[in-house]
């Protein structure tokens, strides 16, 4: 079942001047949200932004009834987002996307930049149900690392920088943590980066799953706009993924 | 939903509880919807266009957003008609609206096979065959654009099809109401108006095209003047019931079509940013009715 | 300004500092301006369309606001050539950017008398023949619309008139490549999209339309999809310079007309929301040239 | 000489719900503003509002450098616009328009709802002048009577109201004080009040100025947009206007 309701927005947390983390209140009680699923945001007040916005639910906070949602400013619709206020409204379509599949007792989540945002609830998933995890993050510098303390929390955190402020200097393929075996491999982040993982994990045949951030119009399956080509022809990325096995998508 | 007898509206002898369908390709086959209204709540819903085999549509990227609208390029993706008829239909056949496919092709045998096989179905009461999509290298739009094309495709699905045949017009023509009478004189019971206009979107930075066929279909908001003049000038120099098509986001938008001389009208690119979105145009109509005390929507029909 | 050579074009043996115009009809004859910016640093200004005697233009009212654009219906309203030639022109003749006229008419008898007054001003290097203006009842956009009224028209100015004859095209035909191609044959030295899109809009409330006229020309960001769609059909097949117009409103838009294949571009309705945009889109397709370490602004001329 | 240029919102007052008067600083030296003239205002964050929106000056300060606009919320801009805050910055252009032309030694001022926004300055620039002036406002009901100290200390004020809240019950055209004599009359207001009361003064021989709020696309005289038909053709309400004498127009 998916929603469109407004939320109100409880904290707004600036990151780094590009980037921040909204909190929002739900009035009800959440449906179910599944790790790697999203939302489509209703950007008012910005000429520019016509279309909804989608963003991943970064967290969930089911007692509270809260999400949490990570925002990078790229354009004009995340710019204006980002001056929302507590107590504002803020309409969402939700939960969509297909999510993450949980599977194996060892799993890697490696994460870069923005697109690491799924990853936390994933995180908070897999503790509970006691699955084993180590993330890798890659981020520019210091500032750019965001959630820390509820990474070490909820797993073992490996980072890499680009400028060596933090954890290992370069990118996370260079990472000694890939030498492990696991079961399961989660990647978020630029494209070139979920392909040089999901190359690494083929190679040495782990599944991997990639999360796509195709161009939406709707996010949740109607227009058509947002598919990838896969083994089984052009799919949606808004109900069949965003999430996708990497082996299954015709570019990776 | 109060909807009540005065939006009802026939096109031919299809009866709508009220004049708000949704355009074809922005409300998929209906059911991801029934998460945000009742489809019982609306006039009809138009389905994605349809053609006679799988198609896999255009390469990614499909859609670029621009100033009050969108440009998309699917491109017909879909299961062709066979799939619709055995695994779409029954799940739509019970529905308590009207639902309509959109009939496409490259060729005129492929129009006629699809309408063929429509004519089948029971609980399908029109087609709406679109010979004015922009986004397929054959046919689509060829048809639109040219007078000739339209009068042999529509009288070849004409003499196929025997339920309401729907023809949907392009804007991208120097003549739309040429092609409105072409139409009319091969037998079409009704007129949508409009599909997609023409359009481009480039990205500077990148210094490349945002989709992956160049060009694409524009809609939403920032087409609506066209289509209201479009359907303003065929309404004058045709007979038959028009659909109005074209940046419809709310009550008001829709009261202009009629105003203009639509029956009907659809709901396209609106739904991606509002996915109740006709339900509450269907609400809004209903309120413009009692503000303004107008009996009968038709009562306000092309008074413009 | 800070204007440079790298942004220095030419149109036929006309040379701009840099390809920044404004549009004809939206930034009347420039004085206007001159509290806002220097006509110094514009590649050119297009005076209003000019007509072979006065004309009072469309009853008010003649404008409606639509999403992201409006529909204009002002119908040509100027004095006339004669008027322009002794009382407008001096006024013009020497500032340090090239003055075109736009030359319109209802004849081609008319369109050539106009030509021929202007050829004899001698600090006015072009004009631009209004082949597309949607807001007259006789002439303007008829000969827009058809490749042999296009080529007869151009014709008979090319005859008459012996600089730079640019030819500006209405968006508003099946197949616009056919009218550029018909007005190159004819003789035209370059070309100009688009002027604005036929369109309508209504009251709702009051159930009358808003232009005194019923329809009218869309502009303004809405229509720019179609408008960069247009240069670049056209770009890819004919060889002549091109203007690229339409829903211009920053140095990024700019620069999307030249990546399709326009030489230099116009600002039209941007100019009524910030009167000094030309000045500033001149500036940002500087540094955006610095930015991207590219020589010269031809560089990226219709590489898409 | 036109300026297009940021003023500072230093007041946003509510008058009624739907009326609402912001006071804004230049920061420089106010260019001489006549009263009569208007400005355009750029209205941000609404997505509705393409182009900028002409609002009249209702006062200047030349002391401070501020001027005042009385606006009245009809649609999306005028909506979006009474959300601005003390200190948002508020870009227009200005001064626009002919103003009125002042003449004669006692003149009579009438003012229609909102319309009468330009006749507050106009009182303040008469007094100077030492003009002798009455004021008849018409409005709905006393709440929707605005600037009523002001117009009490420079001018007569009378005022008809619709409900008989305030003054005289009924319109302006029934007011006692028409019956006297005077040199000019200033009147702003909805049309047909313009209409009823320069028929007036067509019969009584008095000139009488109004105040035309055509659809403007530019404001400053270079859409041709905003025409009135006049006994000279077709002129532009914005420079030739907005302030016609009443046997000027073809229409009145
Ligand atoms: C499933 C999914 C999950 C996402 N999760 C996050 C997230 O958690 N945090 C986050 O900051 N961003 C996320 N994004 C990306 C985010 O949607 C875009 O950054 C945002 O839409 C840009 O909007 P804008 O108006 O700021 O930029 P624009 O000015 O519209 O464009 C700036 C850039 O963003 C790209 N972009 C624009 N619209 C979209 C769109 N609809 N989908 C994807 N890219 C687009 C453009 O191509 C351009 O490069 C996600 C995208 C998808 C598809
Ligand atoms: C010279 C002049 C001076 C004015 N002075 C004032 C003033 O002091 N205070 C005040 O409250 N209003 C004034 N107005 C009217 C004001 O401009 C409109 O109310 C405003 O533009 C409506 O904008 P909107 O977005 O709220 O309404 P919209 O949603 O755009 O429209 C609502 C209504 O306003 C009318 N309207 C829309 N745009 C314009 C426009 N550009 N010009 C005129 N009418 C328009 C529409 O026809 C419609 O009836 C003045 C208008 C003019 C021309
Ligand atoms: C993503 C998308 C897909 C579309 N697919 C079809 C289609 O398959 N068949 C068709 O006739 N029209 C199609 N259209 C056109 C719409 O039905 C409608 O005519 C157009 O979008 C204008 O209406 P709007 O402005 O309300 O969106 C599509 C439009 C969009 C945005
Ligand atoms: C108010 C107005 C008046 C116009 N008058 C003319 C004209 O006289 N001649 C002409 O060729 N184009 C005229 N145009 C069209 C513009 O020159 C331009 O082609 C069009 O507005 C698209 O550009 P834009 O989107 O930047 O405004 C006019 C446009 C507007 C808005
Ligand atoms: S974004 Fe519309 S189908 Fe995926
Ligand atoms: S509003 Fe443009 S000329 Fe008056």
């Amino acid at each position: 079942m998916k929603f469109c309701k407004d939320f109100i927005v409880v904290k707004n947390e600036t990151i780094t001047p590009t980037l921040y983390i909204l909190r929002l209140q739900y009035p009800q009680t959440l449906p179910e949200i599944k790790p790697g699923q999203f939302v489509e945001v209703l950007v008012e007040g910005e000429k520019e932004a016509f279309l909804r916005r989608p963003i991943s639910i970064h967290d969930v906070d089911k007692e509270k009834n809260q999400i949490a949602l990570l925002v990078q400013v790229v354009g004009k619709g995340t710019a204006q987002l980002s001056n929302i206020k507590e107590g504002e409204k803020l309409n969402l379509i939700f939960p969509l996307g297909n999510g993450f599949t949980i599977i194996g007792n060892k799993v890697l989540l490696i994460g870069g930049g923005c697109g690491a945002a799924p990853l936390l609830y994933l995180l908070r998933v897999l503790k509970q149900q006691n699955i084993q995890s180590d993330i890798l993050i890659g981020c520019k510098d210091i500032n750019h690392l965001f959630s820390k303390t509820e990474y070490q929390e909820l797993s073992n955190l490996h980072v890499t920088t680009e400028d060596g402020s933090f954890g290992e200097k370069g990118f996370v393929t260079a990472h000694p943590i890939l030498k492990e075996d696991f079961d399961t491999i989660y990647c978020c982040g630029p494209t070139p980066m979920m392909k040089a993982v999901s190359d690494y994990a083929k190679k040495r045949n782990i599944p991997c799953y990639v999360s796509l951030e195709h161009k939406m119009a709707c996010g949740f399956g109607v227009c058509l706009c947002c598919v990838a080509e896969t083994n089984q022809g052009n799919k949606r990325t808004c109900v069949t993924g965003p999430i996708f096995l990497s082996t299954d998508l015709k570019d990776f | 939903m109060n909807t009540t007898q005065h939006l009802e509206v026939k096109i031919n002898n299809m009866l709508l509880r009220n004049p708000v369908m949704t355009a074809s390709g922005t409300f998929g086959y209906g059911y991801d919807f029934e998460d945000f209204l009742s489809l019982d709540s609306l006039g009809g819903i138009i389905v994605k266009g349809t053609t006679g085999t799988e198609r896999q549509g255009n390469p990614y990227p499909r859609m670029a957003e621009t100033p009050s609208g969108m440009l998309n390029a699917v491109g017909l993706q879909n299961k062709g008609v066979d799939y619709f008829c055995n695994k779409i239909y029954p799940k739509l056949k019970d529905k308590k609206t009207n639902v309509i496919v959109n009939v496409s092709g490259s060729t005129i045998e492929e129009y006629v096979e699809v309408a063929t096989k429509i004519n089948s179905l029971e609980n399908i009461p029109a087609i709406e065959l679109n010979i004015s999509c922009p986004n397929v290298k054959e046919g689509g739009m060829a048809f639109g654009t040219s007078k000739e094309m339209a009068f042999r495709v529509v009288s070849a699905v004409r003499k196929a099809y025997g339920k309401t045949l729907i023809v949907k017009l392009s804007p991208n023509v120097t003549n739309i109401v040429e092609i409105a009478k072409a139409s009319e004189d091969a037998g079409a019971d009704a007129l949508s108006l409009i599909n997609t206009l023409l359009g481009m979107a480039v990205d500077a930075e990148k210094r490349e095209p945002l989709l992956s066929t160049i060009t694409g279909g524009l809609s939403g908001p920032a087409v609506k003047p066209v289509a209201l003049r479009c359907v303003w000038q065929v309404a004058k120099q045709t007979k038959l019931p028009l659909i109005g098509i074209g940046g419809i986001i709310n009550a008001q938008d829709a009261i202009e079509f009629i105003l203009v001389g639509a029956t009907a009208i659809q709901v396209g690119t609106a739904n991606f940013i509002n996915p109740s979105i006709t339900e509450e145009i269907v609400k809004g109509m209903e309120e413009y009715l009692q503000r303004h005390n107008i009996k009968h929507i038709s009562d306000i029909r092309g008074i413009i």
